[in-house]
C-alpha cells in the first residue's frame, strides 16, 4: 500500500462514511441517526479537501468553497432535524424512529 | 459505625486551648524535625487560616449579626473571609448562627458532612452552643456540639459582629497551631477519625439518636454537690 | 468520603413524608422538583420550598415551614409576663421594638395599663427608626435576590448600623433591645440620643435618594420585577395578607390610621398605594413609607413631651393581670403584629399567641409564583418580607 | 430608561468607590482587632456580680442570694444556693451571701431582666464580647469568683449609672445608720425608761 | 360597630336553631366573644363575611386554646333541719362534690373588616373532647388566612378541621406523634447534665442523670436516653 | 506529514465508532464533539486553516449545543438519556451493509489511478488537463475565499443565505409548533 | 503557523522600537541563545508558553483581589487587607490573599458527589482550562509579542472560545445535582443567544480592516487624525456600537453579572459549580477569569487600537504596556458592572440577545459597509458621513430599546390620606 497521502484521505473519509452509515442504520434513537448523517457529510467534505489539497488544480480555492458551503447546509439540516425531533417527541413523547412512522400527529 | 474508641474523649483534645501561635519553643521543636516540614507547615497552615471560606448558612437572629459581620461596618473581607460560598463543597467554615431546631438538625449535620476538610465549626450564640434562651422548647436542640465537632464557641445573643470576629481570629489561631503529623495532628490529617458525622432520623419524639457519642460527652458535674 | 447529595438540594429525606415520592419521582415527566431550602441563600434563613419546574416555569410550590419553630409560644406560656418580653424580641428579629410595642400594648389592654405621653412619642419614634431598618435591609435583600453582588445590601445595612447604633445607646443592644415595658419604657432617652435621632432622620432622606439612584431607575431592575408575582386585592385581604404587601394592592389599610393606637392620630402621614400588587410594586411602598416614616420621625421629636417615661404604677415584679383575654395589635414593618392573650390570673399567660404577619404573608405565596420561573420565586419570596423566627415562631 | 438608570447606578458606585478614599462616611469599616467600637454607656453583654471590695471579692459581694433574679430569669441560666451563715451586706446588715452563684452564658440571653429586678443593685452587666473560645464548660459557665467584679469595674463601665446606683446605696445605708442610731437611742431610752418605769411599753424589735 | 349580643341575635335570627352565645370576657379589655356550635358554624362564617353591615373579609387570627380535663370541687352548705328539734337552728353540712369538667379543644377566630375598618368580632368553636371528637370544621374555605394558621393549630394541638383541604403537619415533622402546645405534653427528655439546673430543668435533669458524674472528672456519660 | 494524518485518522475514526455505539447520548454527543475536532484538525493538516476554524465554530459552537439541546429537551427522565439497547439483528446488518460499502469504496480507491495523483506523482487524468509536477500547495487565505465567495461563487453564496435564513425560521416553526403552553420564549 | 517575531511592516520610529520595546524577545534570545538552531525553535515556544502561562496566571490572583477589594472599595469597605506574606509578619495590603486561596484550594479534599459523572466531572474544568488558554495564543500583546500569527486568527479565537460553554454544559451534566442541570440548559441557552451577536460585532471590524489577521487588525488601527485622535475603532460611530455590543456579549459568554445566570448563587446555589470543591473549582475559577481576560484582550485588538499608544507623545511607553493598561481598564469594567447590576433572568436574556443585540449588530454590519465605502468622501460629505453613521447607531437602538422595554417604566403611586 502506498503511502501517498491522498488514498490515504480518501480511505480515512470512507472509514468516517461507512462508519457514519452503520450508526445512522443500527441505531434506533433519531438523534443518533442525525449524528451518523452529520458525519457522513462530514466524511464528504473530507474528500473535498482531500482533492483540493492533492488533486488537480483547476480553480484556487473551488474546494474549500464546497466545503464551506456543505458546513452551512450541514448546520441548517441539524437544526432542522432537532427541531423536527423535539417536535415529534411532543406528539408521541418517544423519539424512537420505529415509533416516528405515523404521519398523523 | 465510629471508628473512634469512646475512651478517646473528644472533649479532652478540644479543652486544650490552642497555642496562641507558633512559639519559639514549637519553632525549635519543628527545626528538629526538618526545615522542610516546618515550611510545609507553616505554609499549609497559613493558607487554610488565611482563606477560610463560610458557608452561606445563616439559621436565625445570629445570621443577622453574621451578614452584619461582613458588611461595611466590621467587614470580615480584611480576614479574606467574605466569600461566603452558597454551596458546601466549596466551604471550609460552618457557622452555626442560631437556633438548631430539631427539624433543621439533621440538615445541618448533612451540610457539615458535605463540606470538603479541613472544615471548621463555629457555633455562633446562645442556642447554637446550648439551646439557649430557647433550651426548653421542645423542638430545639440542645447544643450543635451533640452532632458535629465545634472549634469554636463564641457566647452572646447575637454576640456582636466583633465578637464573631474574635471568633475567626481564634479560629485562626488555632488551625495556626496544626501540626501537619503526630498525634496532635487535627481531625481531617488522621486516618483513624471520621470526617462524617452519622445524621439523625426523625423520631415520634426527638432525634434518633439524640447525640452522636464519638463527639459528644455530657459535662462533668461542677456546681452541684448534693 | 461519602457524601450524598446536597441536602436541599437533593431532598432525599428532608421530610420523611417526602422521601419516597422524592427518590423516585424526582425527574417525574417532563417535570423537574427542586427542593429549594431549607438552605438555600436566598430563602431569608431556614425555609423551604418544594418547586416543581416545567423547564425552568414554576407549576407548583409547596412551603415547608418549621425548621426556626423555637416553641415562642409554649415558653410564653412557663415565663412571666415580663419574661416574654425579651423573647419577642427574637421573633422578627430585624424589628424588635415593634414586635415589644405589640406585645407591651396586647399586655397593657389586659391589664388596663395606662401609658404616659412621653413614652408613647419615645415609642412612635422607635417604631418609625425600626420601619426604616427593616425597609431598608429588605430592599437590600431583595436587590441581593434579583442577583447584585452585595452593593445595595452593603448600603442598607451601612444606614442600619446608624439606627443599630442608636438603638444600642437607648436599649443597651444592638438588635435585641428589650426596652418596652408595660406601662412606659425601660430608659428615658437622653437629650444627645435625641439629636442623635434627629441626625439621623435629617440626613436618611438623602440615603433614601442616593438608593434610589441605585435601583429604582435600574432598567434590570424594572424588568426584573414589574408584572412578576401579582396579587389581587380580593385575594390579598382573604388571606389575611397586611402590611406593605397589602398596600401594594391597591388596599388602604394601614393599622397606624386605622385602629389608631399610640399617639399616631397626631401626626400628618400619607399611605402609600400601589395599583398592580407586583414586585415593584411591593418594593416601592417600602420605600415610599419610609419617606412618610420620616416626616413622622420629625412630627415626632419635635413634639415630644416632656414627663416620666412609664407610668409609677406599672409592676415589674408580681405582675398579674385579672384573668380575662385581650388581642392587641400594631402596624410592624412586615404588617399586623398581633398578640393574643388569655390570662387566668397567674403571673404567666394561659395562652400566649403571636400572629405572625410574614407566616400569614405566605399563605399567598403559592399562587403569586405560578406561571414564574425560579428566578422569580425566590424574588417573590424576597418581597414578602419574611424573618423565619416570626414565620416559625 | 434606555439604559440611563443602569448608567446612574454606575455613578453611585463610582461615587462610593471615589468616596471610600477621601470620605470617612464611604468608609465606614472600623478595623476591629486594632480600633474597637466605643461601646455605649448602656451596652449589656452577660451579669456580673458587683463586689464592694476588690481585694476581699467573696467577702463584699452585694448579693444576698435572695433567688430573685433566678426566678425571673427567662432562659433560666441562673443557679443559686444560699449560704448557710451570714455576712453583713453593703448596708451592713447581716444577711445570707450565695454559697454557689452560677451563670451559664451559654443560655443567658443578655435581656437584663435579673438586673431590673434586683434590689439590691447586686448583678449588672458587663461589657465584654470578647469571649469566644475553644471549650463550651469550663469557659463559658461561671461561678461567683468569675463573676465578681469590683464597683470600681463597674464604674469604669457604666459611670452614670453607678454613681446613681452609690449614691441610692449610700443614702440607704446612712438612713440604716440613722436607723440604727435612732433604734439604738430608743433602745437605750427604753432601758432608761425600764429602770424608771418599769411597767413601760416595749420597743418593738429593729 | 354592633356588640356581640346584636350579632348574636340578628344571627339567631337568620339561623334559627343554632347554637350561639355571648361568651364574656372578665378582663379588662373586654372584648367578648360568640360561642359557636359546630353545625352551622361554616354558614355563620360565610355569613359574617358577606353581611353588608358586618363585612368581616379578614380572618386576622386563629388560636388554639386547650382546656384539659379539670377537676371542679364545689362546696355546698346543706342545711337539714333536725327532725328532732325542729325549732333549733338547721344544722348546716358542708358537702364537697367533686366533678370532673370534660376537657375540649377550643379554637378562636379574630374577626376584622377592611372595608367597613372595623372589629375585632371574635368567635370560638369547641371540640367535643380531646380525644375522639377532637374535629371543628375548617374555615379555610371562606377565609384562606386560615389555611396555615388552622394546620398550625391542628399541629400543635391536634384540633382536626374538617374540609381543610391540605390538613398536615406544618411546623413539627410528619412523624411526630404528639402534639406539643397540650398542656398535658411531655416533653422528650433529653436535657444532658446541667450544671446550672433550675426549676424545671432541674427535674429532668435530676430523672435523667439519677447520680450526678462525680465533679472534676471527665467520665464520658452516655448522654442518650435508653 | 504522513504520520500525522494517520494519528488524526485514528482519533476521528475512534471516537467516531465509539460515540456511535454508545448508550449514553449525552456522552455520545461530548465524543462525537472530540471526532468534530479530528476533522478540524484534518483540515488544519491539510492548510485549510479557515475551513477547520470554522468546522470548529459551527459544529462545536453550534450543532453540538443543539445536539445537546435536543437530548436534553426530549427526555422523560434521568435515565432516559441512556437509551435501550437496540435489536442486535438490526445492528449486525447495519455493520454488513457498511462493510460491504466501505470494501466497495476501499476497492475503488485502491484501483483508480488516484495513488498516482498526488503531487509527487505524475499527473494523468483522463481530462487531460496538465499539472505542474512541483510540489502543489493550493493556498486558501482569508482573502482569496472572501474574493472568490463574492465573485465566482456569489449566486451560491446568496443561495446557502437564502436557505439557512429559511432552515432556521423552519427551525422555530417546527419546534415552537406547541410553544402555545409554555410561556418561556423559544429563540 | 510561525512561533516567532513577526516583522511590522510599518514604519517603526525610533521612539516605537526602542530598546524597551523589545525587552522581552531580546531577554529570550538571550536566554536560548546558547541553544543549537533546531532546537531554539521548540525552546523558545514553550518560554513563550511559559510566559503566557505566568504572567496571565499572575494577572488571575491579582484581578481576583483587586476585585474583591475594588468590590469592598464600592461597597466602603476595605477589602482582604490582614493576609501577611508567609513567614512573615508583613501584610501588605494583603496582597498575599491570592496565593493563601491558591494554598487552601490545593489541600482541600476534592470530593465527587456519589453517582456523578466521574470521568465528565474531572473533564469539565481541564476543558475549560485548556480552551481559554488557547484563546491567548492569538492575542497580539505587543509590537512584537503575538505567540501564533494566524491567517485567521480572530476566527481561531472564536472557535476555541465557543468550546468553553461546552464545558459548562458538562460541568452541570455531570454533577448530577438539579441546579447544576438548570444551570447546564442555562449555559446552553446563553451561549446559543450570545454567540451570534458576539459574531456580528467583530465582523465589521474584519470588513473594514479586510483580515481575520489579529495582527493586521491592530495595524489597520495605527496612527492618529491630527496627531490626536487615534485611528481606533472605537472612536467611530460603528466601532464604538460594536464595542458595545461586543462587552456585553462577552459578559454573557464569561457568565459575568449581569449574565452570571449559570452560575446564580441566588437562585442555583452555584449553578454548575455546586458540586465542585478544592482544587476543580479552582480550576474553573481560573478559567473563568482568563475567558474573561482573552476576551478583553480581544476586545482591544478588535477595537481599541491593541497595543498602540493613545498618542503619538506617549509611544516612548513600550506598546506591551499600554496593551496591560487597556486590559485592566476593561476589567476594572467589568468589576464596577459586577459592583452595580443585578442579573437578568433568563427568558429576558435571550429576549435581550434576539431582539436587541442581533438586530442591532446586522444594521451595525450595513452601517461599517456604509463607513468603508464612503471612505473617500471629504469636507462637507465627512460630516455627513458621520452624521449618517451615527444616526444609523442611535436610530435603532432608540427605537428597539423603546420596544424591548415596552411595559416597563417607573411608577407614579397614589397616596390615601
Amino acid at each position: 500500500m502506498s503511502l501517498d497521502p491522498l488514498p490515504l484521505c480518501l480511505l480515512f473519509s470512507s472509514a468516517l462514511f461507512c462508519l457514519g452509515l452503520i450508526g445512522a442504520l443500527a441505531r434506533s434513537n433519531t438523534i443518533l441517526v442525525l449524528l451518523g448523517i452529520e458525519l457522513m457529510l462530514n466524511a464528504a467534505n473530507l474528500n473535498f479537501i482531500a482533492f483540493w489539497r492533492y488533486g488537480p488544480a483547476t480553480s484556487p480555492a473551488t474546494g474549500v468553497m464546497f466545503v464551506m458551503f456543505s458546513i452551512a447546509v450541514a448546520a441548517a439540516e441539524a437544526a432542522v432535524g432537532l427541531a423536527l425531533i423535539i417536535a415529534v417527541y411532543r406528539h408521541q413523547k418517544n423519539i424512537r424512529l420505529q415509533e416516528a412512522n405515523r404521519l398523523k400527529g | 459505625m465510629f471508628k473512634r474508641d469512646p475512651e478517646d474523649c473528644p472533649l479532652s483534645q478540644e479543652v486544650t486551648p490552642p497555642p496562641p501561635s507558633v512559639t519559639e519553643t514549637e519553632r525549635d521543636e519543628l527545626r528538629r524535625q526538618g526545615i522542610l516540614l516546618t515550611s510545609l507547615q507553616e505554609l499549609y497552615t497559613w493558607g487554610n487560616s488565611h482563606s477560610v471560606w463560610p458557608l452561606n448558612f445563616g439559621l436565625a437572629c445570629c445570621a443577622i449579626e453574621m451578614i452584619a459581620a461582613s458588611m461595611a461596618k466590621f467587614d470580615i473581607a480584611r480576614f479574606g473571609s467574605e466569600v461566603f460560598r452558597p454551596s458546601p463543597r466549596q466551604a471550609d467554615l460552618l457557622i452555626v448562627s442560631g437556633t438548631v431546631t430539631k427539624k433543621m438538625a439533621p440538615q445541618v449535620i448533612r451540610l457539615w458532612n458535605q463540606m470538603p476538610e479541613p472544615k471548621y465549626c463555629i457555633a455562633m450564640g446562645a442556642c447554637a452552643i446550648s439551646g439557649g434562651p430557647f433550651k426548653q422548647g421542645y423542638n430545639v436542640l440542645k447544643g450543635i456540639d451533640r452532632f458535629i465537632p465545634v472549634d469554636i464557641y463564641i457566647p452572646g445573643c447575637p454576640p456582636r459582629p466583633e465578637a464573631l470576629l474574635h471568633g475567626l481570629v481564634q479560629l485562626q489561631k488555632k488551625i495556626q497551631g496544626f501540626k501537619l503529623t503526630g498525634p496532635d495532628a487535627p481531625r481531617h490529617l488522621r486516618d483513624d477519625q471520621p470526617c462524617n458525622c452519622p445524621v439523625p432520623e426523625f423520631g415520634e419524639h426527638d432525634l434518633e439518636p439524640p447525640a452522636n457519642p464519638a463527639v459528644w460527652t455530657a459535662p462533668p458535674a461542677i456546681v452541684r454537690k448534693d | 468520603m461519602s457524601v450524598s447529595d446536597l441536602s436541599g438540594l437533593n431532598a432525599e429525606r428532608a421530610t420523611p413524608g417526602a422521601r419516597v415520592r422524592e427518590v423516585h419521582d424526582s425527574f417525574h415527566g417532563d417535570l423537574l422538583e427542586v427542593s429549594m431550602g431549607p438552605h438555600h441563600p436566598s430563602t431569608h434563613g431556614v425555609f423551604r420550598m418544594i418547586v416543581t419546574l416545567d423547564g425552568e416555569t414554576i407549576v407548583k410550590l409547596k412551603p415547608v415551614f418549621g425548621y426556626l419553630h423555637r416553641n415562642h409560644e409554649k415558653l410564653g406560656e412557663t415565663v412571666t409576663y415580663l419574661g416574654s418580653m425579651p423573647y419577642t424580641d427574637r421573633l422578627d428579629y430585624l424589628s424588635s421594638m415593634t414586635n415589644n410595642w405589640a406585645y407591651a400594648l396586647a399586655v397593657e389592654k389586659l391589664a388596663g395599663q395606662a401609658v404616659p405621653e412621653r413614652a408613647e412619642y419615645v415609642r412612635v419614634i422607635l417604631a418609625e427608626l425600626t420601619r426604616l431598618l427593616n425597609h431598608t435591609c429588605l430592599a437590600g435583600f431583595l436587590m441581593q435576590d434579583c442577583g447584585c453582588s452585595g452593593t445595595p445590601l452593603m448600603y442598607a445595612f451601612r444606614e442600619r448600623e446608624y439606627i443599630l447604633d442608636l438603638f444600642e445607646s437607648l436599649s443597651g443592644s444592638r438588635m435585641m433591645c428589650n426596652y418596652q415595658r408595660f406601662g412606659g419604657c425601660r430608659v428615658d432617652p437622653s437629650a444627645d440620643w435625641l439629636a442623635g435621632a434627629q441626625k439621623l432622620t435629617d440626613r436618611y432622606g438623602t440615603f433614601l435618594d442616593e438608593f434610589e439612584t441605585l435601583l429604582t431607575g435600574n432598567e434590570i431592575i424594572m424588568a426584573r420585577t414589574q408584572g412578576v408575582g401579582k396579587l389581587s386585592p380580593e385575594l390579598a385581604i382573604s388571606a389575611g395578607v397586611t402590611g406593605p404587601m397589602l398596600r401594594a394592592t391597591g388596599v388602604n389599610y394601614d393599622l397606624r390610621k386605622v385602629d389608631a393606637y399610640g399617639v399616631y392620630p397626631r401626626f400628618d402621614f400619607r399611605v402609600p398605594l400601589g395599583d398592580h400588587g407586583d414586585v415593584y410594586d411591593r418594593y416601592m411602598i417600602r420605600v415610599l413609607e419610609m419617606r412618610e416614616s420620616i416626616k413622622i420621625l420629625q412630627q415626632a421629636l419635635a413634639g415630644l413631651p416632656a414627663g416620666p417615661i412609664m407610668d409609677p404604677k406599672a409592676k415589674l415584679r408580681s405582675f398579674r393581670p385579672k384573668a380575662g383575654e385581650a388581642y392587641g395589635r400594631i402596624e410592624g414593618p412586615k404588617g399586623e403584629i398581633g398578640f393574643y392573650l388569655l390570662s387566668d390570673g397567674s403571673p404567666n399567660p394561659y395562652r400566649y399567641r403571636i400572629r405572625p404577619p410574614s407566616f400569614i404573608n405566605l399563605t399567598v405565596l403559592e399562587d403569586m409564583c405560578l406561571g414564574h420561573t425560579v428566578a422569580d420565586a425566590v424574588i417573590i419570596l424576597g418581597s414578602v418580607d419574611i424573618v423565619l423566627g416570626e414565620v416559625d415562631r | 430608561m434606555l439604559g440611563t438608570g443602569l448608567l446612574q447606578g454606575l455613578g453611585v458606585t463610582a461615587k462610593n468607590f471615589v468616596g471610600s478614599f477621601h470620605d470617612p462616611a464611604r468608609l465606614t469599616t472600623i478595623e476591629y482587632p486594632e480600633v474597637k467600637t466605643k461601646l455605649p454607656e448602656a451596652y449589656r453583654n452577660f451579669p456580673f456580680l458587683v463586689t464592694e471590695n476588690a481585694t476581699d471579692p467573696m467577702g463584699t459581694l452585694r448579693c444576698v442570694a435572695c433567688q430573685i433574679c433566678e426566678k425571673e430569669c427567662p432562659p433560666q441560666c441562673i443557679y443559686i444556693e444560699k449560704s448557710k451563715d451570714k455576712k453583713p451586706d453593703a448596708t451592713g446588715k447581716p444577711q445570707l451571701f450565695p454559697a454557689i452563684f452560677a451563670i451559664d452564658t451559654s443560655v443567658c440571653m443578655s435581656c437584663q431582666i435579673c438586673v431590673e429586678v434586683c434590689p439590691f443593685d447586686a448583678i449588672k452587666m458587663d461589657q465584654v464580647y470578647e469571649i469566644a473560645t475553644t471549650d463550651r464548660f469550663s469557659a463559658l459557665l461561671l461561678n461567683r469568683e468569675q463573676l465578681a467584679k469590683s464597683n470600681a469595674y463597674y464604674h469604669e463601665i457604666h459611670p452614670t449609672e453607678a454613681a446613681e446606683v452609690d449614691a441610692r446605696l449610700a443614702a440607704e445605708r446612712k438612713a440604716a445608720e440613722a436607723k440604727a442610731v435612732a433604734a439604738a437611742a430608743a433602745k437605750a431610752a427604753a432601758a432608761a425608761a425600764k429602770l424608771a418605769a418599769p411597767v413601760a411599753p416595749k420597743t418593738p424589735a429593729v | 360597630m354592633e356588640s356581640p349580643e346584636q350579632i348574636r341575635d340578628r344571627l339567631l335570627a337568620r339561623f334559627p336553631g343554632a347554637e350561639i352565645s355571648v361568651v364574656t370576657n372578665p378582663g379588662l379589655a373586654a372584648q367578648h366573644s360568640l360561642l359557636l356550635g359546630a353545625a352551622h358554624a361554616r354558614a355563620i362564617a360565610e355569613f359574617l363575611r358577606d353581611d353588608p353591615t358586618l363585612r368581616l373579609d379578614q380572618c386576622s387570627n386563629v388560636t388554639g386554646i386547650d382546656w384539659p380535663e379539670k377537676e371542679i370541687v364545689e362546696t355546698t352548705n346543706i342545711s337539714t333541719p333536725d327532725p328532732a328539734n325542729p325549732a333549733a337552728p338547721p344544722t348546716a353540712v358542708e358537702q364537697k362534690t367533686k366533678r370532673l369538667q370534660p376537657g375540649f379543644l377550643e379554637v378562636v377566630y379574630h374577626l376584622y373588616s377592611i372595608t367597613h375598618r372595623h372589629g375585632p368580632v371574635i368567635f370560638r368553636l369547641r371540640t367535643g373532647n380531646r380525644t375522639d371528637q377532637a374535629t371543628v370544621p375548617s374555615l379555610t374555605p371562606v377565609w384562606r388566612s386560615c389555611e396555615f394558621q388552622e394546620r398550625e393549630v391542628f399541629d400543635l394541638f391536634g384540633v382536626t378541621f374538617v374540609g381543610h383541604p391540605d390538613l398536615r403537619r406544618i411546623l413539627m415533622w410528619d412523624e411526630f406523634k404528639d402534639h406539643p402546645m397540650r398542656r398535658d405534653y411531655v416533653e422528650p427528655d433529653d436535657y444532658e447534665w446541667e450544671p446550672t439546673p433550675h426549676g424545671a430543668v432541674l427535674e429532668k435533669t435530676k430523672a435523667h442523670y439519677p447520680t450526678p458524674p462525680a465533679p472534676a472528672s471527665v467520665a464520658p456519660v452516655k448522654a442518650a436516653a435508653p | 506529514m504522513t504520520a500525522a494524518l494517520v494519528l488524526i485518522a485514528v482519533f476521528t475514526l475512534a471516537t467516531a465508532a465509539v460515540a456511535l455505539s454508545l448508550r449514553n447520548l449525552i456522552h455520545s454527543a461530548l465524543l462525537l464533539i472530540a471526532s468534530w475536532f479530528g476533522i478540524a484538525a484534518f483540515y488544519l493538516w491539510a492548510g485549510a486553516e479557515f475551513v477547520a476554524f470554522a468546522q470548529v465554530l459551527v459544529y462545536v459552537g453550534a450543532v453540538s449545543m443543539v445536539v445537546l439541546f435536543a437530548v436534553l429537551l426530549t427526555r422523560r427522565s434521568r435515565a432516559d438519556t441512556v437509551i435501550a439497547p437496540d435489536s442486535v439483528a438490526r445492528a449486525i446488518s447495519a455493520v454488513i451493509t457498511g462493510v460491504a460499502v466501505f470494501g466497495v469504496l476501499v476497492a475503488a480507491i485502491l484501483k483508480s489511478s488516484l495513488g498516482r495523483l498526488s503531487p509527487a506523482g505524475v499527473p494523468a487524468l483522463p481530462g487531460g488537463t496538465s499539472v505542474s509536477p512541483v510540489i502543489f500547495a493550493p493556498t486558501a487565505t482569508v482573502r482569496e475565499i472572501g474574493i472568490q465567495l463574492m465573485s465566482t461563487h456569489a449566486a451560491a453564496l446568496l443561495i446557502i443565505g437564502i436557505l439557512l435564513t429559511v432552515a432556521l425560521l423552519g427551525a422555530v416553526v417546527l419546534a415552537a409548533q406547541d410553544g402555545s403552553e409554555s410561556k418561556q420564549e423559544s429563540p | 503557523m510561525n512561533l516567532a517575531v513577526i516583522p511590522v511592516a510599518a514604519s517603526v520610529s525610533e521612539w516605537s522600537d526602542s530598546f524597551l520595546e523589545r525587552l522581552p524577545l531580546l531577554a529570550r534570545d538571550w536566554m536560548t541563545s546558547w541553544l543549537p538552531e533546531p532546537w531554539r525553535w521548540l525552546v523558545n515556544s514553550l518560554l513563550s508558553i511559559a510566559v503566557i502561562l505566568s504572567v496571565f496566571g499572575l494577572l488571575f490572583a491579582y484581578v481576583t483581589l483587586a476585585e474583591r477589594k475594588i468590590l469592598g472599595r464600592i461597597q466602603n469597605r476595605p477589602g482582604p487587607n490582614r493576609t501577611p506574606i508567609p513567614f512573615t509578619k508583613l501584610r501588605f495590603f494583603g496582597l498575599a490573599q491570592p496565593f493563601a486561596d491558591g494554598v487552601k484550594s490545593l489541600t482541600k479534599e476534592d470530593v465527587v458527589p456519589r453517582g456523578a459523572d466521574h470521568l465528565l466531572h474531572f473533564l469539565a474544568p481541564v476543558v475549560l482550562l485548556a480552551f481559554s488558554i488557547l484563546t491567548f495564543a492569538v492575542i497580539p500583546y505587543g509590537r512584537h509579542l503575538v505567540p501564533v500569527e494566524l491567517n485567521a486568527g480572530v476566527l481561531y479565537f472564536f472557535a476555541a472560545g465557543a468550546a468553553t460553554e461546552l464545558a459548562v454544559f458538562m460541568a452541570g451534566w455531570a454533577s448530577r445535582n438539579k441546579y447544576s442541570l438548570l444551570a447546564a440548559m442555562r449555559a446552553l441557552a446563553q451561549l446559543i443567544s450570545y454567540e451570534l451577536p458576539l459574531l456580528l460585532a467583530w465582523v465589521p471590524v474584519v470588513l473594514v480592516a479586510g483580515t481575520l489577521s489579529t495582527t493586521e487588525i491592530v495595524a489597520a488601527q495605527s496612527g492618529w487624525q491630527f496627531n490626536v485622535i487615534p485611528h481606533w475603532y472605537v472612536f467611530t460611530p460603528w466601532g464604538a456600537a460594536g464595542f458595545a455590543i461586543f462587552m456585553i456579549a462577552a459578559l454573557a459568554e464569561s457568565n459575568r453579572s449581569p449574565f452570571d445566570l449559570p452560575e446564580a448563587e441566588s437562585e442555583l446555589i452555584a449553578g454548575h459549580l455546586t458540586e465542585y470543591s478544592g482544587f476543580k473549582y479552582a480550576l474553573f475559577f481560573m478559567a473563568e477569569y482568563f475567558g474573561m481576560i482573552a476576551l478583553s484582550g480581544m476586545a482591544i485588538t478588535l477595537f481599541l487600537g491593541g497595543w498602540h499608544a493613545p498618542s503619538p507623545y506617549l509611544e516612548f511607553i513600550p506598546s506591551y504596556v499600554w496593551f496591560m493598561g487597556k486590559l485592566s481598564a476593561l476589567l476594572l469594567g467589568f468589576i464596577w458592572i459586577r459592583a452595580t447590576f443585578p442579573r437578568l433572568r433568563m427568558d429576558q436574556l435571550t429576549r435581550f440577545a434576539w431582539k436587541f443585540l442581533v438586530p442591532l449588530a446586522l444594521i451595525n454590519l450595513g452601517n461599517a459597509a456604509f463607513w468603508s465605502l464612503s471612505l473617500h468622501w471629504s469636507g462637507p460629505l465627512q460630516i455627513l458621513r458621520w452624521l449618517i453613521s451615527v444616526l444609523v447607531v442611535v436610530g435603532p437602538f432608540v427605537l428597539l430599546g423603546r420596544k424591548l422595554s415596552a411595559g416597563v417604566a417607573p411608577r407614579v403611586y397614589r397616596y390615601a390620606v
